[in-house]
């Protein structure tokens, strides 16, 4: 294995050189993704690699975008459309909520719609509300879409390389203070996928299982350093894609913990991993908790623009250790 | 037989031309009828949006077409549907929510689709279809394919912002795609009068550097000339072209209108226009077809579309078991 | 108290008249609200008593709409929209995520958005998967928005007005399939209101505790009933608001009864209910469960049109008497 | 003291409206070069979109408003904000995090409202403003206020469905809005050559029944005379306006741009067309502002400018203590 070390960007990027070398039938198609290179550097130089046609800069009308990008999947293309911050998916919703994610299913199979659209997600960059949102939960519980959260940029590559295989829609939210720190892994040159539906382990504990998604993983993996000092052991479950979810590293691991937390960066109240909650309560893995559930999520406000409110908005290390260490010492 | 043989060509360019051109028209009708009637026995699900008294735009527009011209339609689809080539029983089987349907009974009349035939889909959506005809448009240019895509709509989806980002795109990539407008006077109950400040909806293609243009939606003749220009501009990369018909639905806008917003004069005097009639008329004027011949061809899409009911009557309704299956197509598959 | 039986079309038209008549700055936009009376008929009248300035027939342009409606309350104006099918909320959701819900909050207070947006959500009418969803989920997880599902005419006539007194932008979602049946308690003449953020409990029970919104309420309130004959009896509280939410009468059942079922018509991944599991599972109720939970939602797919098909895809009486008496058996 | 005494009617009109635009075009530029100087020493958070070069279309088109007539503006919204009076210690307070900004350190740049000069809010999201300007526009028409709403654009923000359906319900209720396009050639990197096929972005109001006109944007005398145009068409009911400022921003669309699309050249050539130099050329050769006069308003919007970071740099740091509190404004209040 290489040890390469990406920063996020680059392992996409490298992701959709390999995808756009290997079927004629892959484009990319956003606003600033040529020249421009993408609004946070992702296409880089592909447009001077693959040409304005396949790199395709589009006005910036993102309905018009994703919708021509569902036509297009319906004629044997394969489109892969930025948007540049997940929040302009809301001007989108109609092609991908009652498009792209019903067609397969109401044209009754005849159809189907192999789309990845990638947005950046996320607070942290003094961006403020509209900018800055954690969205995964609206796509999630919409059936006919896959919903796939890369933590780092091995996961990243791995990840938007089955993202572009699969015949169905998928939505790809990448965390914007992801895409230029260092991961935390080597990323082997060349292809590789990683299956969409199979939750990852990072690490295996005795106290507390995690299950976090995105930036969040980091900043647990961060915290579960600082609690090893203590003794305290954390077992740290990644999902990487929400919508399908395996649980059954979680199921695993409760039975050896007892404990769950789980950490996102959504607005806590109906934010996604809820689901993860869910599907403990309603089976037989309740029978292994010992203590409640930690939450610890997002703030329910809009995110706001001062570095400090940001910063109190979202999840950070120290609250991660202490909402560990308050569960650690519960029992129910 | 419930499938046509497709035809292409002027409507009025030989007796076979005018009998396929009233064939189809009439075959689009007398299935409304029928789709009508079933609704009205209660043996039909949903609610219904009936082309009646619109059927010479479909039929004259699709004349136009090769086979793998592409279109997409709207939530009034059947006539699209049916001028595109479909088979009348699987479109009955879906209205009755049959395995046999075009949908296994998944969609309905709002979401026929039929990939053979170069239909992307009705759309239950106002506007919806449009920057989806947009990107099929895309991909015949990245593909050279040489196809051309008709984007359907109604003049109510033409205020939607998804015709208005569609369209620029379309514009400025010079994609082999063509706006109808099937302009019926009404988006429901709101008359154009009153949801636009224009007098032809056309004229909307002069903000996007789209030639437009308006005909009347009720000569089968007219639409197919109109088309064929478009289709020409479209293949020779010339880029889009907004057609504006000008017609109108004899029905309410569904089963549940009651027909306040317009007066039955109007109705009355639209249902003189009707273009069968008017299409019967000139073919008979110009000797290409004589009242034998037409009484024929209407007699034969009566029985075809009797034939497509009994037929689809008989289908299996669709099974609740495999709907989990049916979301997402299997990888590799 | 009147014995008045409406309907709850009849009940959403009143508190919509009174209000009219109240506050000259109510007005109500959208697409065939006019002489048509609405798509569902909720409009009706008003019309004709309140003339076209004030229901105000507009194109078909959800985003244009709902934008217009933002504007009008910055400017003083307490607009009522109405969105044909929930479903179109997709077109609008820039104006209402990323505009209403956020402007109070990122403009420091200075502006703010009273603004009601009615729609119709649910299935059952046969009008297939673009027709029928049910979208709270989108709604509950975006802070600034507060999201009302009225379960009868009674509620609805209440929180309406509630809703429209409120300074700040409210999601009303109407089931289509309550509009026409009779409500099942007496409706009052005159203005009353049912403030936002308060649960009721609509019957008492010592096995079950069941969560239930909208068309859900009916179901379960008829389930309980057959329940009743074996001597099953089950607590049904409808949260008739789940932005803010009311846990606070769930707590106090679960600890006579011991058992909770959440019931959504929502696809069940990642749906809305999954909150007030999570609220459970993460405080000391949990201490009260003697059982896992139960979950009942729609199927993860798009509504399908065939009667059969559709009846199948959400929860339906029996499958309420199901799951209900399989919950009551389990012991954790 | 950082905010100006509004002045309203033609900045050629006396030397007292000659000073007051200069003032304000000065203003806005050494607001945002103390704003780029602020980023560059890593004091400020977050991204900034300037608007230098372009100071003559807010300052032109404030200038035929009342205080009571509206905006909304957009992410490029320093001059917007500043131009219809908005207090400058506020405005930085805002862009450095502080309580006293105008947002309290939540909204930043792109958010920044004011009530009392009828600044509706800049708008982190491209064409987000433009439906909020018609409906502000319905309030005023419906409440017989008088009082007319400017939605301040760019070229880019036209392309988006929110301009489309926003437009037509304007010219359809003929509401008393005026589109102010600023046209500055790129919505980030894309060319209006590229996104764009038609010549004026102002022939968009053909396809809506309104007016559209294009203008030299770094002419204030030409920008306040268009808008008084329109200000009285809108006053008079006759409904909404396109105007097309054709304008330039010296600097990259954001922090992060790398100006990879566009020559140095055409940059420099833009440059020379100044509009704040254009505008003392002019005022001198009318005799409306000798140079000495000319050197003290740029020095007075110095020390403005200067006086209000000095001042905001005081404030205290937004505290996240009461965060939850400020999302719904309290029912009865
Ligand atoms: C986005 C959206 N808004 C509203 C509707 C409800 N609706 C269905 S058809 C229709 C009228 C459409 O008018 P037009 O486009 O003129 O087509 P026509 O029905 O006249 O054929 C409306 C408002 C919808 N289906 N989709
Ligand atoms: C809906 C939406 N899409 C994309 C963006 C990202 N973005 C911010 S400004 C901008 C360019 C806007 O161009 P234009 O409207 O011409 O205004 P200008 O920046 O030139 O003043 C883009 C693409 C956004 N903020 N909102
Ligand atoms: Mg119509
Ligand atoms: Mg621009």
């Amino acid at each position: 294995m290489s040890d390469r070390m990406l920063t996020m960007s680059e392992a996409l990027r490298e992701a959709m050189s390999i995808a756009l070398e290997e079927r004629p039938e892959v484009f990319i198609l956003g606003e600033d993704i040529g020249i421009y290179g993408g609004a946070f550097g992702v296409t880089g130089d592909l447009y001077h690699r693959f040409g304005k046609e396949r790199i395709r800069d589009t006005p910036i009308s993102e309905l018009g975008i994703v919708g021509a990008a569902v036509g297009a999947t319906l004629s044997g293309m394969r489109p892969i459309v930025e948007i540049q911050f997940s929040d302009f998916t809301a001007q989108a919703m109609d092609q991908i909520v009652n498009q792209a994610a019903k067609i397969h299913f109401m044209v009754g199979g005849g159809l189907h719609v192999p789309l990845v659209l990638r947005a950046a997600g996320g607070s942290g960059t003094g961006a403020a509300a509209q900018h800055s949102q954690s969205l995964e939960g609206w796509f999630a519980n919409v059936p006919g879409l896959k919903v796939v959260i890369p933590s780092s940029p091995y996961e990243a590559k791995g990840l938007l390389l089955s993202s572009i295989d699969d015949p169905n829609p998928v939505i790809f939210i990448e965390h914007k203070l992801l895409y230029k720190i260092p991961g935390r892994e080597p990323v082997p040159e060349g292809a590789y996928r990683i299956p969409l539906g199979v939750s990852r382990v990072l690490r295996e504990g005795k106290d507390l299982t995690v299950v976090a998604t995105g930036i969040m993983v980091s900043r647990v993996l961060s915290a579960a350093d600082e609690l090893d000092k203590d003794g305290v052991t954390l077992t740290v479950i990644d999902p990487r894609t929400i919508s399908p979810l395996d649980m059954d590293p979680v199921y695993a691991s409760l039975e050896k913990t007892g404990r769950l937390m789980v950490v996102q960066e959504a607005p806590e109240h109906g934010g996604f991993l809820n689901e993860v909650i869910a599907k403990v309560a309603t089976g037989p893995a309740l029978g292994h908790l010992i203590a409640p559930v930690a939450r610890l999520a997002g703030m329910n406000i809009p995110i706001p623009y001062a570095p400090q409110l940001e910063k109190a908005a979202v999840p950070q290390i120290p609250d991660i250790v202490k909402a560990a260490r308050e569960v650690v010492a519960n029992w129910r | 037989m419930t499938t046509a043989e497709l035809v292409t060509g002027h409507p009025l360019e030989s007796p076979e031309n005018a009998r396929y051109a009233l064939l189809t028209m009439s075959r689009i009708r007398k299935l409304e009828e029928a789709v009508e009637d079933l609704f009205g026995r209660g043996m039909m699900h949903g609610t219904m949006h009936l082309s009646i008294g619109q059927e010479a735009s479909p039929t004259g527009v699709c004349m136009a077409l090769n086979i793998s011209d592409q279109i997409t339609s709207t939530h009034r689809g059947h006539g699209h549907c049916v001028a595109k080539g479909a088979d009348l029983t699987r479109m009955v089987a879906e209205l009755l929510g049959k395995e046999n349907g075009y949908c296994g009974g998944r969609g309905g009349s709002m979401h026929i689709a039929d990939v053979e035939t170069g239909n992307l889909g009705a759309n239950g959506i106002v506007g919806g279809g449009i920057p989806i005809a947009v990107g099929a448009a895309l991909a015949s240019q990245l593909m050279n394919k040489g196809t051309v895509v008709v984007s359907f709509f109604g003049d109510g989806a033409m205020n939607e912002g998804a015709f208005h980002e569609a369209a620029n795109l379309a514009a400025i990539w010079k994609l082999p795609v063509i706006f109808v407008c099937e302009n019926n006077k009404y988006g429901m109950s709101s008359s154009t009068e009153l949801a636009f400040a224009i007098d032809n909806l056309s004229e909307r293609g002069l903000g996007y550097g789209i030639p437009g243009f308006t005909f009347d939606g009720n000569d089968v003749a007219a639409v197919y000339e109109a088309t064929e220009t478009a289709v020409k501009r479209a293949r020779a990369g010339e880029g889009p072209t907004i057609l504006e018909f000008v017609t109108y639905r004899w029905k309410g806008h569904s089963r549940s209108d009651k027909n306040l917003y317009r007066t039955k004069e109007e109705i009355d005097e639209w249902k003189k226009k009707d273009p069968i009639l008017f299409f019967e008329h000139v073919v008979r004027d110009k000797g290409l077809l004589n009242d034998e011949e037409i009484a024929e061809i209407h007699a034969l899409a009566t029985s075809q579309v009797i034939a497509a009911v009994n037929e689809a009557m008989k289908g299996k309704p669709a099974d609740p078991a495999n709907l989990l299956d049916a979301v997402f197509k299997k990888v590799n598959s």
